[in-house]
C-alpha cells in the first residue's frame, strides 16, 4: 500500500501545531523508519497515520483513496503503540489472538498463529501470564506479536524494540525486516536506535520542528546530511562542531562566505597518514589526547585542539597527554550556513 | 508490597484505617442484625417486655406454612430477576451512548438523572397515570387495554418497569463513572486489531468495566431484593391486588409493623437476608472465575 | 462517526429522555394546578390557571426553612463523613495486607444485603440508650459509614495502576499521604460520583429522621413533605410544589458535579 | 400547688397534618392557658403509620410520650406489652358519660378504660345531585335500590357506586346489619354464617355486574365520582374537607347516610382514640386526663368536629344550638352526625391487626381475583378463627 | 551506601524463582550498570532494593544495616520506573516536586529545584501538562527528573533513556554519570544499550537465569568473558560462534580436549594482513563476500566460509561474491567448554 501525506497539519487542543505542511510518500512495501528527536511527532504521525487522530488540515491518502477520514477499523493497520496498550485483561495469548478474533478466525486457527508469533518473539512460556506479570520487554514483545499476527495492510511500529537487548533486538529486527519482505507490507518503523534504522530500512525519515527533515537511505542521510540538524542528529559519537570562522584559517579549500559551521564527523579526524591515502585532507592540526575510552571495539578519543575539544573513533591506543598531529579528512567533513543548510560536503565535492 | 505478607503490625495498621467504619457498622447494622438473628428463634415472644418464652424453630415454620410467604418468595425471584438484568444492560447501554455524545451532552445526562432525584412518591403518582387503563400513555402506546396496576396479572409486571426506570439514574451514574476510567488507548487499540463497535463492548469495554459491574450489579441484587417503598407508594399502601406485588420486604413489613408478629418478620428478615447472601455469592462466583472480583491483583 | 450513526444515538436518547421527563414535567405542571383539577381527573393538562402561590403556600405549610437548615447539616456531614470513612477502609482494603482481609471484606459486602426496616427500632433503642434521641448526632452518626461507598471505592482503587502507589512510597510519602495526595485527587470522578449518589440518599432519608426526632427543631424536608397527606387524601399540588423546591437543590449539585463525574483519567484526544 | 411550681409538661404525640394540625394546636394552647398545672405540648409525627412506627419504636425504648393518638384496635396489644395504664383512676366518674354509645364501647378492654375518643368519623354515601336529576333517581334507603340504582344506570356507562380501595368498611357494615356482626363482643366469628355470606354477596354481585367498583390504587372512590362516572361514592366523612377543595369546578355534591340492609341500619366508625402511657408520671396522667376532658367539653368538641370534620363526640356537643346552625351551613356534614346514632365499632382484640390483614385479603380475593364469597369468607373464618385461638 | 545483596532468592507467587542465590555488592558511590536479557529479573532485583519486594531467601544490607525487611519509604531511594508511573493527575512541574513535598520542603524552594531538574532533562517547556499529554520519550524524562530531584541515597534506573533519541540520551547519560559523581549516589542503571553501559558504568552486572553471570568493567567483560553467554552478550554484531570440532584443524594451537565451541569476535576476523602484525593469529581461511552493509562509520561484511557464516567488521568495501583471504586474531577469540565456561582467550594466552 502506498502511503501519501499532502501538507498535513495536526495540532492538540490549544497547543501550537506538532506537524504543520508535512508532505511524505512511503511507496507500496516499503519499509520507513521514523527518526526524530524525543517530543517531535513521531508517535503523534503514527496515530494520524492510523486514524486515531485527524489532521486539521492536508489529506492523507492509501493507494490514491482519499483516508483522511476513514474510520481507523477500516485500514487494516497493525500497530505497536509505545507503551503497548495491551489488554489488561487478556492472556498473553489471548491477546495476541485479539485481532483474529475480531476477524472471527476460528479458534483453533487462531491459536495457533498467535501459538506461532508468540514462539517468533520468544514469549511462548508466558502465554497464560496476564500482562501486569510481564517484564518490560515481554510486553513489548507481545505487543510486537499482536501487530504482526493479523499479516496488516500497513503496519507502524513505535519503538518496537526499546525495552529489548541487544541480542533480542536483533534478533527481532530482522525477523521484522524478514516477515516484510515476505508479505511486502508498508511499514513504519519509529527507533532511536539509530543502527535499527540503518540496518532495516529501506529508507530513513528524519522528523523534527513539524517538519520532514531530509528522507533518505541510512548512507544518504550519513554522508550527505541536507542540514547541519540531521548531520548532528545521525551517527554516533555525535558531530564535532567547529565554528567556520574559528577553522576557516586552516582550511585548504577556497573560503565560502556563507559558511557557518564546520562539521567533522569522529571518523574524519585521523592520524596524519605516514602513507599517502587516497584521501583528500581538509585541515592539519596539532592536538593533545585528554582521553580515551574503549567501547566495545571503538576506542574514543577526546583531544584538545585549536579548534577547541574534538573526538576522533580512529586513534590508536594512546595515553592521554600524548601530543598527535591530525588530519581532517574531506570525506566526512561538512559546511553549513547560518540556516544550517549543508552547503559544502566533503564526499560529492572530493 | 507487591508481595508483602500480612504482620501483626500491618493488621494494626489495617484496622487503625477499618476502624471508624468498623465501628459505625458494627454498632448500627451488626448489632441490631444479631439481635434481629436472635429474634427470630424466640417463641411466645412479647417484644415490648422482651419476655422470651421459649426458642426454637416456630418461626420459620410459621413462615412454612403461610401461603402468602411463599407468595412473597415467589414474587421477590421474579422481580429480582426482571429487574437486575434489565437496569444493569440498560444502564449499561444508555451510559455509552452518553458516553459517545458531545453535543448537549450535559442536558442527556442530567434528564437520565432526574428519576433517581424526584420522590418516590411523585413517581409512583405519575406512574399511576402512565399506566391507567383508559387514557394511559402504556396502553396508548401499545394499543392495549389493560389495567396495569389492578390487575393482579400485571401488577407485578408494572412494578418492575417502574423500578428499572427509577433504578437507572444511580446506575447510569456509576457506569459513566466508571467509563470514564478506562483509558481509551485500549479502544484505539482494538479498532486498529479490527475491533467493531460492538466487539469492542464485548471484548474490551465491558470486561474493563468489570469491577464497576460488579459493584452495580450486587448493589442492584440488594437493593431490588429489598424493594418496598415502590410498591408502598404505588398501591397506595397496599401490595397489588390480590397481593400481586407481595415482596419479602412487604411481607416483613407488614408482620412487624401492621401485624406485630416481630419475631416473624425476623423470620423473614433471616430469609431474605440469606437470600440476597445467596445469590450474590453466585453472582461473586461468576465474576469471581474472572478473576476481576478482588480488583486487578 | 457516521451521521447516521449520530443521529440515530440522538433519536434514541431522546426517546429515553422523554420518558424520564415525563414524570418530572408532571410534577412542575401538578405544583402549579388548582388543588381541584388534577385529584378529579388523575390527568396531565396544562393549569388552566398557573397557581404560583403554591410555591410560597408549600413553603409556609411547616416550618421549611428550618428543615432546610437541617437537611443541609445532617447531609453534608453524613455524605462528609461516609466518604471519609468509606475512603480509609477502601485503602485498607486496597493497598495494606492484613490477616482476615478476605473474610472481612466480604463480611461487609453481607451486611450490604442487611434488610433496613429490621434496624430501625433495634437502632432506636440504641440512641435512647446513648441518649441522643432527637439531637444531630442521632440524624448523623449511625449514617457515617457507607459499606456500599467503601465497596464502589475500593473498586475504583484496584483498578488503579499499583505502581503509582510504589512509585508514591519510594518518594517518602507515608500511606496516609499517599491516599490523599494521590489516590484521592486520582480517583476524583468516582468519588464525586459516590458523593452525589450519597447526598441525595442523605437528602432523601425520611423515616429514620422521623423517628428519631420529635420536634421540628431537628426534622428534615422530607418530614416536612408529610404536611400534606392526610387521612382521607392528599392535596397533590401542594406536595408537589414542595417536593419541587425540596430536590431542585440535588438537581443544581448534580449540574455542578456532573463534568468531575464524566471527566475520568482518559487519554484525552485519541478517538476511540 | 403553688405559683413557683413550673407546670407539669404533658407530651402528646399526633397524627395530624396541615390544617389539622393547627386546629388542634390551637385546641392545645386553649387548654394551656386555661390552666396552669399543666402544659401540653403537641407534636405531629407524620400519618399514622409513621405514628405507629413511632410509638412501637418509644415503647421499645421506654421513651414514650405521656399520650398518643392512636387506633383503639391497637389496645390489647400495647396492653400485652405493658405499656399503656387505663384512664380510669384519673377520669372523674362519668367523665364519660355524655359521650356516644358508638364511640364508648372502644374505650373499654377488659373493663377498664383505655382509650379515650377523639378524631372519629363515619362511614356515609356521596352522591352528585345533577347527576341523580339526570338519571332520574333518588337517593337510596337500602342496599337493595342501591344496587338496583346501578342496573338501572349501567346502561348509560355509569357505574352504581364507587368504593374506596377496599370495600372492607361497606362489608363491615352489611353483616353488622344482618345483626351478627363479623365478630361478636365474645369473639365469635360470623365470616361464613350463611347471614353473612348474603350480605357478602350484595356488594359482591355488584362488582361482578359492574354496578360497583373499587377505587383500586386511585385509593379514593372519589377520584370516579368526581369525573362523573358513577353515582354515589361510599366514603369516609373525613374525606369532606379535602373533597371541598379538590372538587371540579361547578361540580356540586350531597351526602347521605349508608343505606340500611334488611331494615336495619349500622355504620362503621373509624377514627382514632388516645391513650395514656404507664411511664408517665401521675401528675403527667392526672394533667392528661384533664387535658382529655377538656377536649370533650361541648366548645372543644364542636370547634374540632367543624375545622376538621370529624365528628362531635359528645349527645350535648350534637344538640348545642351553634352546632345545628353549622350544619345547617354545611348540610354535607350532616349525613355523619346523623349516623352516629347508627354507628358502631369492632370489638378490639388481641391479634385484631391480623384479622384486619386477613379482612383486606378477604376482600381484595373477591375484587380482583373474583373469589366466590363463599370461598374469601370461608377461609377468613378459618383464619380469623386461628388467629384469635392463638392470641387467647 | 554500601549495598549487599546475600543469597537472594526471590519467586512471584506460584512462579519458578526469578532470582536463585544471588549475591552482589556494589560499594559506596558506585554506578553500576545492569545488564541482561528481557525477562532476567533486572526490574525485579531493582524492585528488590527498593523494598517493593521481600525475598523469599537472602537478606539485603545497606552499609551494613539489614534493611531486607525495612519500609520502601525509609530507604530514601530514588527510582525511575519502566513504565514510569506518573502521578496522572499532576502537572509535570508537580509530579517533579512531589519527592519534595513529600520532604516538606516550602513550596518556592520545591518550585525552584523541581524547574532545574525539567531543565536538565529537557521538559521546561511542558511543565504545566499533564503526563497524559507528553510523549513517551517526555514522561520518561519527567520520571527521570523526579527520581533526582530528591538526592536519594541509593539511584535506581530502569531503562531511563530507552525512549530517547540518540543526542538526548548521550547527554542525560552523562548529566547522571556528572551527578552521580557530584552527589556520590551509589546508582544501579539497567539498560539494553551496551554503549551505556560502557560508557558511564563504573562496574557492569550481567544477570541471567536467576544469577549474576559476570562483574566488571566494560573491558573485562568484552575481553574477558567468563562465560559463553557473557561473550555472545556483551558487543555488537554478536560475537561469531562456531563449533570446536569444524575449527580445530585449521588452528594454531595445540587442542583443547574440553573445547565445544570457538567464539570469534567481528574484528578478529581481518583479511590476511600485508605486513606483519604484532598480533598473534589463530587461523587462516578462505572465504567469499556474501554482502557488506554500511552502518554509520561501519560496514559489515558477511562472509561464507569453511566455518559456515561468519560476520567481520574490517573489511574494506568490496563487491559480494569476491573471495577474500581471512585471518582469525587470536586477539577476541575465545574457546568455552560444554558448560560454556571460558576456558581459553586469545587475549590472556598471547
Ligand atoms: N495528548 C496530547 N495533548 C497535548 N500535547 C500532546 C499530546 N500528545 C503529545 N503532545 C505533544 O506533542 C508533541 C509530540 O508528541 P509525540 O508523542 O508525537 O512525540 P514523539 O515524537 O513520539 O516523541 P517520543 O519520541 O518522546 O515518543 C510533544 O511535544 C507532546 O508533548
Ligand atoms: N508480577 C509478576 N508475576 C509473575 N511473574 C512476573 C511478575 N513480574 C515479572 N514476572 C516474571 O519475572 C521475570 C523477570 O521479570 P523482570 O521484570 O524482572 O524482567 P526484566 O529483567 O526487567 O526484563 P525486561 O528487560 O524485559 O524489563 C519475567 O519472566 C517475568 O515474566
Ligand atoms: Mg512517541
Ligand atoms: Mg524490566
Amino acid at each position: 500500500m502506498q502511503v501519501k501525506l499532502t501538507d498535513i497539519t495536526l495540532s492538540y487542543p490549544s497547543q501550537p501545531p506538532v506537524l504543520t505542511h508535512l508532505n511524505l510518500t512511503v511507496a507500496n512495501g516499503e519499509l520507513v523508519a521514523l527518526l526524530g528527536p524525543s517530543g517531535s511527532g513521531k508517535t503523534t504521525l503514527l496515530n494520524l497515520l492510523a486514524g486515531l487522530l485527524t489532521p486539521s488540515a492536508g489529506t492523507l491518502t492509501f493507494d490514491g483513496t482519499d483516508v483522511t477520514q476513514q474510520d481507523p477499523r477500516q485500514r487494516h493497520i497493525g500497530m505497536v503503540f509505545q507503551d503497548y496498550a495491551l489488554y489488561p485483561h487478556l492472556s498473553v495469548l489471548a491477546n495476541i489472538a485479539f485481532p483474529l478474533k475480531m476477524a472471527h478466525v476460528k479458534r483453533p486457527e487462531r491459536r495457533a498463529q498467535a501459538r506461532h508469533y508468540a514462539q517468533l518473539v520468544h514469549v511462548d512460556d508466558q502465554l497464560t501470564k496476564l500482562p501486569r506479570a510481564l517484564s518490560g520487554g515481554q510486553q513489548q514483545r507481545v505487543a510486537l506479536a499482536r501487530a504482526l499476527v493479523k499479516h496488516p495492510a500497513l503496519l507502524l511500529l513505535d519503538e518496537p524494540l526499546s525495552n529489548l537487548d541487544a541480542a533480542l533486538r536483533v534478533e527481532l529486527r530482522d525477523e521484522i525486516r524478514r516477515l516484510q519482505r515476505l508479505t511486502g507490507v508498508t511499514t513504519l518503523f519509529v527507533t532511536h536506535d539509530q543502527t535499527d534504522a540503518l540496518r532495516i530500512a529501506d529508507r530513513i525519515v528524519v522528523l523534527a520542528n513539524g517538519q520532514i527533515q531530509q528522507v533518505g537511505t541510512g548512507e544518504q542521510l550519513y554522508r550527505h546530511p541536507h542540514t547541519q540538524f540531521v548531520a548532528e542528529f545521525i551517527g554516533t559519537p555525535r558531530l564535532n562542531c567547529v565554528p567556520y570562522a574559528t577553522a576557516a584559517p586552516f582550511l585548504t579549500i577556497p573560503g565560502l562566505p556563507t559558511a557557518r559551521t564546520l562539521g567533522i564527523r569522529s571518523e574524519a579526524l585521523t592520524l596524519v597518514p605516514a602513507t599517502a591515502t587516497p584521501q583528500p585532507i581538509l585541515a592539519q592540526l596539532t592536538a593533545t589526547v585528554t582521553r580515551q575510552v574503549v567501547i566495545g571495539r571503538d576506542r574514543q578519543t577526546n583531544l584538545a585542539t585549536p579548534w577547541g575539544s574534538l573526538l576522533s573513533t580512529t586513534l590508536p591506543a594512546m595515553p592521554a597527554g600524548q601530543p598527535v598531529q591530525l588530519a581532517v579528512t574531506a570525506r566526512g567533513s561538512f559546511l553549513f550556513d547560518a540556516a544550517g543548510h549543508c552547503i559544502w560536503d566533503g564526499d560529492c565535492d572530493a | 508490597m507487591l508481595n508483602a505478607k500480612p504482620t501483626l503490625k500491618s493488621t494494626l495498621v489495617a484496622l487503625l484505617y477499618l476502624a471508624p467504619l468498623l465501628l459505625i457498622v458494627g454498632v448500627f447494622t451488626l448489632w441490631p442484625l444479631l439481635t434481629s438473628f436472635l429474634m427470630s428463634g424466640y417463641t411466645h415472644y412479647n417484644y415490648f417486655t422482651n419476655h422470651v418464652g421459649g426458642f426454637g424453630g416456630a418461626n420459620f415454620s410459621y413462615l412454612w406454612h403461610d401461603p402468602n410467604f411463599h407468595l412473597a418468595l415467589r414474587h421477590t425471584l421474579i422481580f429480582v430477576l426482571g429487574v437486575v438484568p434489565a437496569t444493569v444492560i440498560l444502564a449499561l447501554g444508555i451510559a455509552l451512548l452518553l458516553n459517545r455524545i458531545t453535543w448537549l451532552a450535559t442536558f442527556f445526562r442530567t434528564v437520565y438523572f432526574l428519576p433517581f432525584v424526584t420522590a418516590t412518591v411523585a413517581i409512583s403518582l405519575v406512574w399511576g397515570w402512565l399506566l391507567r387503563p383508559d387514557n394511559g400513555l402504556i396502553n396508548l402506546l401499545f394499543r392495549t387495554h389493560i389495567d396495569w396496576l389492578n390487575d393482579p396479572r400485571y401488577a407485578l409486571g408494572a412494578v418492575i418497569m417502574v423500578c428499572i426506570w427509577q433504578n437507572l439514574g444511580v446506575n447510569i451514574i456509576l457506569f459513566l463513572a466508571g467509563l470514564g476510567r478506562i483509558d481509551r488507548r485500549y479502544q484505539a487499540a482494538a479498532t486498529l486489531d479490527g475491533a467493531s463497535t460492538w466487539q469492542r463492548l464485548t471484548n474490551v469495554t465491558w470486561p474493563l468495566l468489570l469491577p464497576m459491574t460488579v459493584l452495580i450489579t450486587v448493589n442492584a441484587i440488594v437493593t431490588n431484593f429489598k424493594v418496598f417503598n415502590q410498591i408502598y407508594a404505588l398501591f397506595h399502601g397496599t401490595a397489588g391486588p390480590g397481593n400481586a406485588a407481595l415482596t419479602l420486604m412487604y411481607y416483613l413489613y407488614q408482620q412487624f409493623y401492621v401485624e406485630n408478629q416481630y419475631p416473624v418478620a425476623a423470620a423473614c428478615g433471616v430469609v431474605l437476608f440469606a437470600l440476597i447472601l445467596l445469590v450474590t455469592g453466585l453472582a461473586a462466583l461468576y465474576f469471581h472465575r474472572h478473576a476481576w472480583w478482588e480488583g486487578r491483583r | 462517526m457516521k451521521i447516521y450513526k449520530i443521529t440515530f444515538i440522538y433519536l434514541l436518547l431522546t426517546l429515553g429522555a422523554v420518558t424520564m421527563l415525563l414524570p418530572f414535567g408532571w410534577m412542575l405542571l401538578t405544583s402549579l394546578q388548582p388543588a381541584a383539577t388534577t385529584f378529579a381527573t388523575g390527568h396531565l393538562a396544562i393549569p388552566t390557571a398557573w397557581q404560583w402561590v403554591n410555591y410560597p403556600r408549600a413553603w409556609h405549610a411547616a416550618p421549611f426553612a428550618r428543615y432546610c437548615l437541617n437537611s443541609l447539616v445532617v447531609t453534608l456531614t453524613t455524605t462528609v463523613g461516609q466518604m471519609l470513612t468509606s475512603i480509609l477502609a477502601a485503602f485498607a482494603f486496597t493497598h495494606l495486607r492484613f490477616y482476615g482481609r478476605r473474610v472481612l471484606f466480604d463480611g461487609l459486602i453481607a451486611l450490604m444485603m442487611v434488610p433496613g426496616e429490621l434496624l430501625l427500632i433495634p437502632n432506636f433503642v440504641t440512641m435512647t440508650r446513648l441518649h441522643w434521641v432527637d439531637t444531630y448526632a442521632a440524624l448523623i452518626v449511625p449514617w457515617l459509614a457507607s459499606i456500599f461507598a467503601m465497596f464502589a471505592l475500593r473498586q475504583a482503587f484496584t483498578a488503579q495502576s499499583p505502581t503509582t502507589y510504589y512509585a508514591a512510597r519510594l518518594d517518602g510519602a507515608s500511606n496516609w499521604q499517599y491516599l490523599w495526595q494521590i489516590l484521592v485527587p486520582a480517583n476524583r470522578s468516582t468519588l464525586t460520583a459516590v458523593a452525589v449518589l450519597q447526598i441525595i440518599g442523605s437528602w432523601n432519608a425520611f423515616m429514620w429522621p422521623l423517628i428519631i426526632t420529635n420536634s421540628d427543631r431537628l426534622r428534615t424536608l422530607p418530614v416536612g413533605l408529610m404536611a400534606f397527606t392526610s387521612e382521607a387524601g392528599t392535596n397533590y399540588p401542594l406536595l408537589m410544589a414542595a417536593t419541587v423546591c425540596v430536590l431542585l437543590p440535588l438537581l443544581v449539585l448534580y449540574l455542578l458535579l456532573q463534568k468531575y463525574i464524566i471527566a475520568g483519567v482518559t487519554r484525552t484526544n485519541l478517538k476511540g | 400547688a403553688t405559683s413557683t411550681t413550673r407546670p407539669v409538661t404533658i407530651t402528646f404525640w399526633h397524627g395530624m397534618t396541615d390544617q389539622h394540625k393547627a386546629t388542634l394546636n390551637h385546641l392545645i394552647t386553649q387548654f394551656n392557658r386555661s390552666q396552669t398545672r399543666y402544659r401540653v405540648v403537641g407534636s405531629s409525627q407524620g400519618d399514622f403509620a409513621s405514628l405507629q412506627h413511632k410509638i412501637m419504636a418509644g415503647a421499645k425504648a421506654h421513651t414514650l410520650p405521656t399520650i398518643a393518638q392512636t387506633a383503639y384496635t391497637n389496645v390489647p396489644t400495647y396492653v400485652q406489652g405493658g405499656f399503656i395504664t387505663p384512664l380510669d383512676p384519673y377520669l372523674k366518674p362519668g367523665a364519660l358519660k355524655d359521650v356516644y354509645p358508638a364511640f364508648l364501647k372502644a374505650t373499654t378492654y377488659r373493663d377498664r378504660t383505655y382509650a379515650f375518643p377523639f378524631s372519629k368519623s363515619a362511614r356515609i354515601l356521596f352522591y352528585s345531585p345533577q347527576l341523580l336529576k339526570r338519571t332520574g333517581l333518588r337517593v337510596p334507603r337500602t342496599w337493595a335500590e342501591l344496587s338496583r340504582d346501578g342496573q338501572k344506570v349501567h346502561a348509560q356507562g355509569l357505574t352504581g357506586v364507587a368504593f374506596d380501595q377496599s370495600f372492607m368498611s361497606e362489608l363491615d357494615d352489611l353483616i353488622a346489619q344482618t345483626g351478627t356482626p363479623l365478630i361478636s363482643d365474645q369473639l365469635k366469628v360470623n365470616a361464613n354464617s350463611p347471614a353473612a355470606l348474603k350480605a357478602t354477596h350484595v356488594i359482591y354481585d355488584m362488582l361482578q355486574q359492574k354496578t360497583a367498583t373499587t377505587a383500586g390504587t386511585d385509593g379514593y372512590g372519589s377520584t370516579q365520582f368526581f369525573a362523573g362516572k358513577t353515582l354515589f361514592y361510599c366514603g369516609s366523612s373525613a374525606a369532606i374537607p379535602i373533597m371541598q377543595a379538590s372538587a371540579p369546578k361547578g361540580f356540586r355534591w350531597q351526602t347521605a347516610p349508608l343505606p340500611s340492609y334488611q331494615g336495619h341500619h349500622a355504620t362503621s366508625i373509624a377514627g382514632n382514640d388516645l391513650v395514656l402511657f404507664k411511664s408517665a408520671s401521675p401528675a403527667q396522667r392526672r394533667g392528661a386526663a384533664a387535658f382529655m376532658t377538656f377536649l370533650l367539653q361541648k366548645r372543644q368538641t364542636t370547634y374540632w368536629a367543624q375545622k376538621t370534620g370529624y365528628l362531635p363526640l359528645t349527645k350535648a356537643a350534637q344538640r348545642d344550638t351553634k352546632f345545628q346552625a353549622y350544619l345547617a351551613k354545611h348540610p354535607t356534614a350532616k349525613a355523619a352526625n346523623q349516623s352516629i346514632k347508627f354507628g358502631f365499632q369492632d370489638v378490639a382484640f388481641r391479634g385484631y391487626p391480623q384479622y384486619f390483614m386477613a379482612l383486606s385479603q378477604a376482600t381484595d380475593q373477591m375484587t380482583s381475583q373474583h373469589q366466590t364469597p363463599e370461598k374469601a369468607m370461608g377461609r377468613l373464618q378459618r383464619q380469623t378463627e386461628r388467629i384469635i385461638k392463638q392470641n387467647r
